[in-house]
């Protein structure tokens, strides 16, 4: 029961932020549904059993990306910079009502035959049966360090680099 | 197993026979609907002890400061002054919803709520007692901080939403400050984590004793260190003077609220009121033990075997027991926190950086290092039992 | 109930949207913001196929993995967008067609 | 039906749905009952210390924020990482393995501390440059302060 109603929330919560991330002109408010986007993938994650995934996601998409995106764009002239250097306005949106209505209905076409044939497949995954409610870290912790110790001080090197290389492009320069 | 206030409560006898007499009565299985209650009730009353708390915090706030300055403080509401905070919120309550005319209605709306919402998400984890606590998630802590992270969002967003010049810069710094001690507040945290093997809050405090020498504060002496790192990294986090930068009345009016008003700016104060609170749980179930009471009176098996109670009574006078020493550990930091607040000046911002990335965070990396070796190499036993063993080890030679 | 089909529907709409962010904005950060709709509905179906194929936790190594490389390429991405903007006082696609200046 | 038992989990919808619940109730329909509404134009200005505000607050702002926050999200992914294998660290001491164990964890600060000691190298953690006068300013300042 209670599953059902945190999977209706989040996928609420995921649609909802997804489609408002595309359509809000204003840059800020798109990452603020952004923000309610990801807690939705967070719930989706709980629901499917991945706990530490959930808040993985909270600490570092909540706490960290969201607020450097945030800054970015405060970074770069706030949500008023809306012009380039021809001085002409480019709002987003391309192409008219028509073209909108014959993609929409062309998506759904493919879309409607793409799950017809996988269909046929996906009846043959039933959902297996968690005894309990497990919890994923132990396993995860596990996991890190045996089967994929190497991913784990590779990625360590990758975050060496991101920082390095973003911390140097990103350095006030003298000029 | 998860701990919860329902898991708790279904041990007794009461409780199972009250769940088969409804379901007869009722005619279908009411275990979900009496969880869902319970939790509901509970987290009801969490809900208002927080806000209590949160109310009761600025007039300690206020009569600290004044004793501290030799004034009266408060003391015309109710007895000493004790309701004060209620005619706070009454005013609050009747006051005008100013909303800048340039601001962004919608970011401006919606960052009380964002503060709100975070700080309330946290109590969920607070471990009150080893039976009251809502629920034992197994990531508890890291949740926690996941979770906690929102305000910093909130605060952003608040100042940014304003379009006044101090908000904004308000906000800016709030923002910066809170993530920049994250990293030692984190760091901090893993090295407890090493040492007690699990997230879960429970875990953390069952593997700590009741008496002072075996809190993790005196277990070693990275962890004693690390005690002071974590306690001036919750109080940036929570915007606590000496680092209230982001609310810094001689230089920025009030920071990011100053554009607040009415309930939005008392939501915004009683998240912060809250979260001094939760911190300050926090960090008392990390290092001072929780809700840990001396000689294990805290399970309630003394009361029932010695005194001959019923078992329902002697396991919840345990769990009061627990409670009590929990909130007394956290009230007592939060006087701390207080006490700090009229005591100290304010910090620069430049001052503040460099305590963070400069000091605060090599000294968590250096304890997070020191605590690995440490469970490695005495394997996980405190430096008192280090100390006792060699010294026996010498007695026995000589 | 809720079946594998649902996870995925949520997946591709989440990359649906990230697609549709790129392709239609011409606002870097905004397609930034695109690409981590993206990835997060790569994650989403790694961990979705964990939980209803097969019960290893791999997929979740690879979600956690996924999470992390989000964050580098979040913060490389807006540091060059922060640098791109001080060069050329935009943050349109269009503006960056040139190699140098 | 799976029986996966995610109850665990409900307080905190509930006190997220509680925190909803009062923000709604205490602002859009108790205090909307209650308190007076008489907006002017010079309400709505931002507060400026009685000055009127010049131009938007949304302009652009100092780089290092940015940098400060990249940093931590750098820390904050490796103590993403680090957290299950600091829980299971325990663990894998008791089996005898814990050197392996330890060199890595080791490692992976190491790496990742050298990124700190390299940013602090380069001055991205000092937040405010000092500066050096040149000899004219020195002198203006001078006549300034002489006056």
């Amino acid at each position: 029961m209670f599953e059902n109603i945190l999977f209706f929330i989040s996928s609420f919560l995921v649609l909802g932020g997804a489609t408002m991330v595309v359509l809000s002109k204003n840059l800020m408010h798109a990452c603020i549904f952004l923000l309610f986007t990801l807690f939705g993938v967070a719930g989706l994650y709980l629901t499917l059993g991945a706990d530490f995934l959930a808040a993985a996601q909270l600490v570092v998409y909540a706490g960290g990306v969201v607020i450097l995106m945030l800054f970015g764009i405060m970074l770069t002239g706030g949500t008023e910079n809306k012009e380039n250097r021809f001085g002409i306005e480019k709002i987003p949106g391309m192409g008219s009502v028509k073209t909108y209505i014959v993609a929409g209905v062309s998506i759904l076409f493919i879309a409607t035959v793409v799950l017809k044939i996988i269909a046929n497949y996906m009846r043959h995954y039933q959902q297996t049966d968690l005894p309990e409610y497990m919890t994923t870290v132990e396993r995860i912790g596990h996991s890190l360090l045996t089967d994929h110790i190497l991913a784990f001080e590779i990625s360590s090197i990758l975050l060496l680099g991101a920082l390095i290389g973003a911390a140097m492009i990103a350095r006030p320069r003298k000029s | 197993m998860n701990n919860t206030i329902v898991s708790y409560l279904s041990q007794f006898e009461g409780h199972q026979k009250f769940l088969a007499v409804a379901s007869e009565f009722l005619g279908f299985d009411v275990t979900a609907l009496v969880g869902f209650v319970i939790f509901f009730t509970a987290c009801f009353i969490l809900v208002n002890v927080a806000a209590a708390i949160g109310g009761l915090g600025t007039y300690a706030e206020r009569k600290i400061s004044a004793d501290i300055q030799m004034r009266q403080g408060p003391n015309r509401v109710g007895p000493y002054g004790l309701l004060q905070f209620l005619a706070d919120g009454v005013k609050m309550i009747l006051k005008e919803d100013v909303v800048p005319a340039q601001a962004d209605k919608f970011l401006f709306n919606i960052a009380p709520l964002l503060a709100l919402s975070g700080v309330f998400a946290t109590l969920a984890v607070l471990p009150l007692s080893s039976g009251f606590i809502l629920t034992d998630l197994n990531i508890g802590i890291f949740y926690l901080l996941g979770v906690g992270s929102v305000v910093g969002v909130a605060i952003f967003v608040g100042g940014y939403a304003s379009n006044s010049k101090w908000s904004l810069l308000g906000g800016m710094r709030g923002a910066s400050q809170i993530i920049s001690y994250e990293v030692p507040v984190t760091m901090s945290i893993i090295s407890i984590v090493l040492l007690s093997g699990g997230m879960s809050l429970v875990t953390v405090t069952e593997s700590q004793g009741g008496l002072p020498h075996q809190w993790f504060i005196l277990h070693n002496p990275f962890t004693f260190i690390g005690f002071f790192v974590m306690f001036i990294g919750t109080l940036a986090e929570a915007n606590r003077a000496p680092f209230d930068l982001p609310e810094a009345e001689s230089e920025l009016v009030s920071g990011y609220h100053t554009e607040y008003t009415g309930m939005k700016f008392a939501f915004f104060a009683l998240a912060e009121y809250a979260e001094v609170f939760v911190l300050c749980g926090i960090v008392s179930a990390l290092y001072l033990g929780g809700y840990k009471v001396p000689m294990d009176l805290g399970n309630g098996v003394f009361f029932v075997e010695n005194l001959g109670l019923p078992a329902v009574i002697g396991k919840n006078i345990g769990q009061l027991l627990q409670l009590g020493a929990f909130f007394t550990k956290t009230f007592l930091l939060y006087y701390v926190v207080i006490w700090i607040r009229w005591t100290l000046p304010r910090m620069r911002v430049d001052d503040l950086m460099t305590l963070c990335w400069k000091y605060l965070t090599p000294i968590s990396l250096f304890n997070l290092i020191g605590c690995a070796i440490w469970v490695y190499f005495f394997e996980n036993q405190s430096m008192w039992s280090v100390i006792f063993k060699a010294g026996a080890a010498g007695a026995g030679h000589h | 109930m809720v079946t594998l089909g649902s996870y995925l529907f949520l997946s591709f709409a989440l990359f649906v949207a990230g697609l549709a962010v790129i392709i239609a904005r011409k606002n870097i950060i905004a397609m930034l913001l695109g690409i981590e709709l993206m990835l997060n509905a790569a994650a989403l179906n790694f961990v979705a196929y964990t939980r209803f194929v097969n019960s290893n936790i791999d997929g979740h190594i690879m979600a956690l993995f996924i999470i992390v490389i989000a964050a580098a390429e979040a913060a490389v991405g807006l540091a060059i967008v922060i640098r791109f903007f001080q060069l050329r006082e935009s943050i349109h696609i269009d503006d960056a067609a040139q190699l140098q200046n | 039906m799976s029986s996966t038992n995610l109850d665990v989990f409900m307080p905190v919808i509930i006190l997220i749905a509680l925190a909803i619940i009062m923000f709604v109730g205490a602002i859009g329909v108790v205090g909307k009952l209650l308190r007076p509404h008489k907006p002017t134009p010079l309400k709505e200005t931002p507060y400026e210390c009685g000055e009127a505000p010049v131009g938007s607050a949304w302009s652009n702002f100092n780089v290092r924020f940015y940098v400060v926050s990249l940093i931590f999200i750098i820390f904050d992914v490796e103590g993403a990482l680090m957290f299950p294998v600091a829980a299971v660290f325990k663990d894998f001491v008791a089996i005898g393995a814990g050197g392996v164990v330890l060199g890595s964890l080791l490692l992976f600060i190491l790496i990742l501390a050298s990124g700190l000691v390299y940013c602090w190298k380069k001055g991205d953690l000092d937040w405010v440059k000092s500066f050096q006068l040149s000899e004219d300013q020195l002198k203006k300042l001078n006549e300034v302060e002489a006056r």
